[in-house]
């Protein structure tokens, strides 16, 4: 999203942002475990543990794990100069709060708008990761072709369109889906909307409009604020003044939630609920995620300018450690089925960039240089800029 | 019978609305109201739940009507006023603008901008932004002089596949009237000689087309022909019909309603300069609106913007020459 | 600010909106009486009923009742036809909610940022009448000098900047005049800045990002939200959905009130405890007043679309009508005394338009068409649009 | 010492707040961080409580800004990417470009706008819109193409009582370098012959003055004297320079990083042709990026803008008439 030089990761004894993994290591080093016993998941009461939840979490789990890793691997792709200019923007710490809407949601169905940090909501919903590795290495069998990049990417005709930079302004093209679902009269349907925003992105007058919008027509929107302490390097104190988000959702006529967004089955219990409600016709949700961005806004930016003390709080955790805790806890998983898992994904995201190396680049001489789709509207060459 | 610029424009809504179950309209005041300047009176009526009163929130306006058109609707959305629209500027020339671009989805929105001058509107209800839309890509931006046209662009404008600017002209509402409406039309993109002549060429479009006709009927007294060229749109902008007029009168004035830097007359004047050099007697020439906010009393409107007398002392220098 | 074609009024029946004044009549007709009869003022408990408020109560009304007479003289010339083009823009039933803001603010000290309807606050904060008769006739010796009508003035250096129609970017530019001071380190001086915004402004980005600017800045920005039940034609369910409006102050973290807008002694009690809060660094404040248009949008809309039971209603008070039945039962005056304003308001208003009627309107080959101060950064002439 | 465009910008607003009390810096980031590009890096600490952090409300900074400049201070706005202005559009063009011409009171505001392509950076963090804001009456829009021009004319930015946009290329923010910071310049509205020649002239700003001037030293290699003319504003454009150098060398290309319909080139094309037509020896020309959206991979972004080597060919073009 952000232009900047590259610089060096700081190494000043926090956790540094997004260190490229070993490529062999195991999930759960003893440093690690150790900050997994620190902060416990809570179960949230009436959390059904069997069953139906259970195989939810693990698939979510999953979900985020893949983003994980393949976040990684395009940050380390991104420093190692070359392939990945621009910048990459990564959800880490924020994939548990991000899968658990997109896991929600049915592709082919109901609509979802991810925003920055949604890789593991993208997942989740059913985007291939190829789609990502594309983009951003701009392969012109990529979705945006070399068009557009990184995060800036979707298949609007999948019920996932993308946004564009513009903070806020990606809500009402959600309301807009679902309104024109209502006007082919498919409302039987129950399709919802999902999409993020952070808590940057509530300052614009773009989302207002949007949410008040949703409300005013009740559309099955459910909104997830990920309230990740900083915007860039500003943090909410020079964002907003509210005692509590929540209030801003009631200023709406919008049903609100606040949750935990480091612990995937609180996040999962909430949006279950929100969509679920969104789903029975009851008008838009807004679920408030409290986490910590455990990266720089970009992989250009160290964040050196994060508290040291919400680093060490509960938002500062790793949903990804705590997950894994839960799992082995419930003994849903083994430490050998959970490192199995991560060899997984490696392997998958090896495999699609093994492929995505090999695509073409786009040709300029190649391109259409159109930006209407009715080409007897375009005009002539002579008017449109240099000829090649 | 005798049909206002206003009326086409209500009725072509009623005929889109009738004829497309993709099209709905969506803007402030434009339910059981009618709209504010009643292009939609009668329209909720005779077709529920497709005209759907908007907050005042032109951002989200033209977001959701992005969002519609991806999900295959045909949204037509009326700012109520074009001014009001550079609220909704960002979605307009970023979002709906990009689109096709970058996804290779098209986004077939239509947004109706009641534009231009009238006397007492003041800075704030007044402005022709068909300038500023031009200048971005993957937009289209129809620019109707009269009755006909406001009837059967704005139809076109529905059916195109691309994010569309719908400029009519609140001068014409009630100004313009037309016996009956057409059958058939120039497609858009092509501009129309208004009026054939052969001593100079004046392009114009919207509400300066009556000015210039007008101006043409006052030198034709003092013997001089002159050619209208109405352009309809201005992006796509008819080069060749253009030239083709200049090729025959040897000399150009171009006028518009916007701002005078940059806008719909410097690209007139720069094609012809560009690609018709050989074909100009005279130096080109062209005229706007002048460069400060357009002023609230009629006295100062009135000369803010060319008027058939401006154009006419333009063309009286400019054959001159 | 809008618009529209001359129409007849509707004399359907209901309260024709804005009927010109009959010149000579008693403001105490019968019918009206019996108006006043029906509704009567609720005083707040707590209220200072003599000395001070007495005194406050009445100089508000008087400025009510002259905004009232202005701008049905302003109507009257509208229908007359010739002399005002482009439109009238009333506050008809949004006296008492207006001035009592206005009233509050100190001229030379405060900030004022009037909208369409305020023609009340104006006059209590202290804008000449002659301003208002000058902007809508164009007499160049008004502060706009033809340049913009009928509501768009003011005197940015008198603390009264004139509003741009789009509605909702007011309210920055208030915040920025508060910044200044506070930058200037003008703070001790303790001004306050005051402006409005109506139920269909709410829903502007504009307005939010401002109020939202002015709840981090902590800025002195007092916000009178003139709930008047419509937007032009449009209904408040068309315009947000949330239970009270109070719950959008909460949602910024500002302090909001609710006050019934027909009641001048609540509205007073409202904006005297609001002015204080944010004169003694308490931030921003709302107060909402619920109450009717008691006219069309502009001077050309009959208005049919208002719910004849919202007009029968509490909102539905005619707030001068209501003021004068308090000042009479409190025997704060007489009859005779409120006929005696009356007909001095009226005075005043024919001397100030036989003021204007004589002076000089706009001459375009004296006009200066100038947009930038600096005068050698304007475009040459030729480059400047029509030579006169 | 060497110092970048960046750094010129960082010293002109220390400079700026060091010597005039009114001056204070509002935007996203610009406090403890020093803003995205580090424009602001230490100006938080040197000048506590005038490098203000925003809220993403970029509507709002600009009102903000407007209402302090009306109380006698002088903001500076950043715009984390000129891109973003769209969304304070209304408040640029309909607020305080009004402003002075509505009441006679100056509105001295700066907004900087992080603008033009560079590699990788795609549609929304690579516009130009110097067009868009020079089409609006009230405003002055520069666009610095040296290290020199954007120290000293933001310095002038600040002291304008005008409203300006300061067009800064974030892709000579690195690339370019000089030795020193001047102690006078050029007033604002006049324009720089960055190159005298005799062959043909290209009219030409920010970035693209050194794509013009790399293909002007391809083309001496051939034996072309090529003239550049650098704007340094494009409004006020300063024609007299323009035509002065059309007049010695009777071949004019102008070059510009925006999109193509309507915008600088067309105003400096139809300048010419108005009013220098006798000076012209062939049709003047003129050079922008292409009519889509800024591509985001390298390898169609650095066709879509103007470069050196399409420069020299159009060029090549223009000699041969
Ligand atoms: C309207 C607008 N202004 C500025 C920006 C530049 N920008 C990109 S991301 C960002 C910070 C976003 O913060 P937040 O919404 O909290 O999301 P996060 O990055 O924390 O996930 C900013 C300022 C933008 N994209 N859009
Ligand atoms: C951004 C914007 N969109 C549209 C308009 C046109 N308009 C002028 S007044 C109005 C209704 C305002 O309603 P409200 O805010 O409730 O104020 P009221 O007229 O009721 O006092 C509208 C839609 C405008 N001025 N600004
Ligand atoms: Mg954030
Ligand atoms: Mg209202």
């Amino acid at each position: 999203m952000c232009y900047g030089r590259f610089r060096n990761v700081a190494t000043d004894g926090l956790r540094p942002p997004a260190p490229p993994p070993p490529t062999n290591h195991s999930i759960l080093t003893t440093r690690t475990h150790a900050r997994i016993l620190e902060g416990q998941t809570v179960i949230v009461p009436g959390t059904d543990l069997t069953g139906a939840f259970r195989d939810q979490y693990t698939r979510t789990y999953r979900h985020m794990l893949l983003a994980r890793v393949l976040e990684d691997r395009l940050a380390a792709v991104y420093r190692a100069g070359g392939k990945i200019v621009g910048g990459v923007y990564v959800g880490r710490g924020q994939e548990a709060f991000s899968a658990a809407l997109g896991v929600q949601l049915r592709k082919g169905h109901d609509v979802y708008g991810p925003l920055i940090r949604d890789q593991a909501g993208r997942i989740a919903f059913g985007e291939p990761i190829l789609d990502a590795i594309r983009t951003y290495l701009g392969s012109i069998k990529g979705p945006m072709r070399g068009r557009d990049g990184n995060i800036h990417r979707g298949r609007p005709r999948e019920g996932m369109p993308p946004m564009i930079s513009h903070l806020g302004s990606f809500t009402a093209v959600i309301n807009g889906m679902l309104m024109a679902r209502r006007l082919q009269g498919r409302e039987a349907e129950r399709a919802v909307g999902g999409t993020g925003i952070g808590d940057g992105g509530l300052s614009t007058g773009a989302f207002h409009e949007a949410l008040n919008q949703a409300a005013v027509e009740r559309l099955p929107l459910v909104v997830a604020v990920a309230n990740n302490q900083y915007a860039y390097s500003t943090p909410t104190s020079r964002q907003f003044a509210c005692h509590d988000l929540i209030d801003r959702a009631r200023g709406y006529g919008v049903r609100g939630q606040v949750v935990d967004g480091t612990d995937l089955a609180a996040c999962l219990k909430a949006f279950t609920d929100a969509v679920q409600r969104a789903r029975a016709g009851e008008g838009p949700q807004v679920v408030i995620g409290k986490l910590l961005r455990l990266s720089g806004h970009g992989e250009h930016d160290d964040a050196s300018y994060v508290d040291p003390a919400l680093r060490k709080g509960q938002a500062g955790r790793d949903c990804l450690e705590v997950a894994q805790t839960f799992l082995l806890d419930q003994d849903w998983a083994t430490a050998a089925e959970l490192s199995a898992w991560q060899r997984e994904a490696e392997s998958e995201v090896d495999a699609a960039f093994a492929i995505v190396y090999r695509e073409a680049l786009p040709d300029p001489y190649q391109e259409s240089w159109q930006a209407l789709s009715r080409a007897d509207l375009v005009e002539g060459s002579s008017h449109a800029g240099p000829e090649l | 019978m005798s049909i206002t610029y206003l009326e086409a424009i209500r009725l072509a809504q009623q005929e889109a609305l009738a004829s497309d179950p993709r099209v709905f309209l969506y803007g402030q005041d434009i339910g059981a109201f009618g709209g504010a300047f009643k292009a939609t009176k009668g329209l909720h009526e005779a077709f529920p739940g497709r005209v759907i009163d908007a907050p005042i929130s032109e951002d989200a306006m033209v977001g959701m009507a992005i969002g519609a058109a991806i999900e295959g609707m045909r949204p037509i959305i009326e700012m109520q006023f074009a001014d009001f629209s550079s609220v909704g500027f960002n979605q307009i020339v970023n979002n709906a603008g990009t689109q096709f671009y970058r996804t290779d989805v098209p986004c077939p929105i239509t947004v109706r901008l009641p534009s231009g001058g009238t006397p007492g509107s003041g800075p704030f209800h007044s402005q022709s932004l068909d300038s500023i839309y031009a200048h971005y890509p993957g937009l289209v931006i129809l620019t109707p002089a009269t009755v006909e046209d406001a009837y059967t662009m704005l139809l076109e404008a529905v059916q195109i596949d691309d994010p569309t600017l719908f400029c009519e002209h609140k001068y014409l509402y009630y100004h313009l009237k037309a016996d009956a409406l057409p059958d058939e039309a120039l497609p858009v993109g092509r501009a129309r000689i208004a009026r054939p002549g052969i001593h100079a060429t004046v392009v114009a479009y919207s509400a300066m087309v009556h000015e210039s006709l007008r101006a043409a009927e006052e030198l034709a007294a003092e013997g001089w022909q002159i050619e209208v060229v109405d352009l309809r749109s201005v992006k796509p902008m008819d080069t060749d019909t253009i030239l083709g007029s200049v090729a025959r009168t040897g000399r150009l004035l171009a006028v518009g309603e916007t701002f005078p830097w940059g806008g719909a007359t410097a690209e007139v004047i720069s094609r012809v300069a560009s690609e018709g050099f050989h074909l100009l007697d005279a130096p080109p020439q062209r005229l706007n609106s002048k460069d400060t906010p357009i002023p609230y009393h009629p006295n100062l409107w009135k000369v803010h913007r060319p008027t058939a007398q401006t154009i006419a002392s333009s063309l009286r220098q400019l054959l001159r020459y």
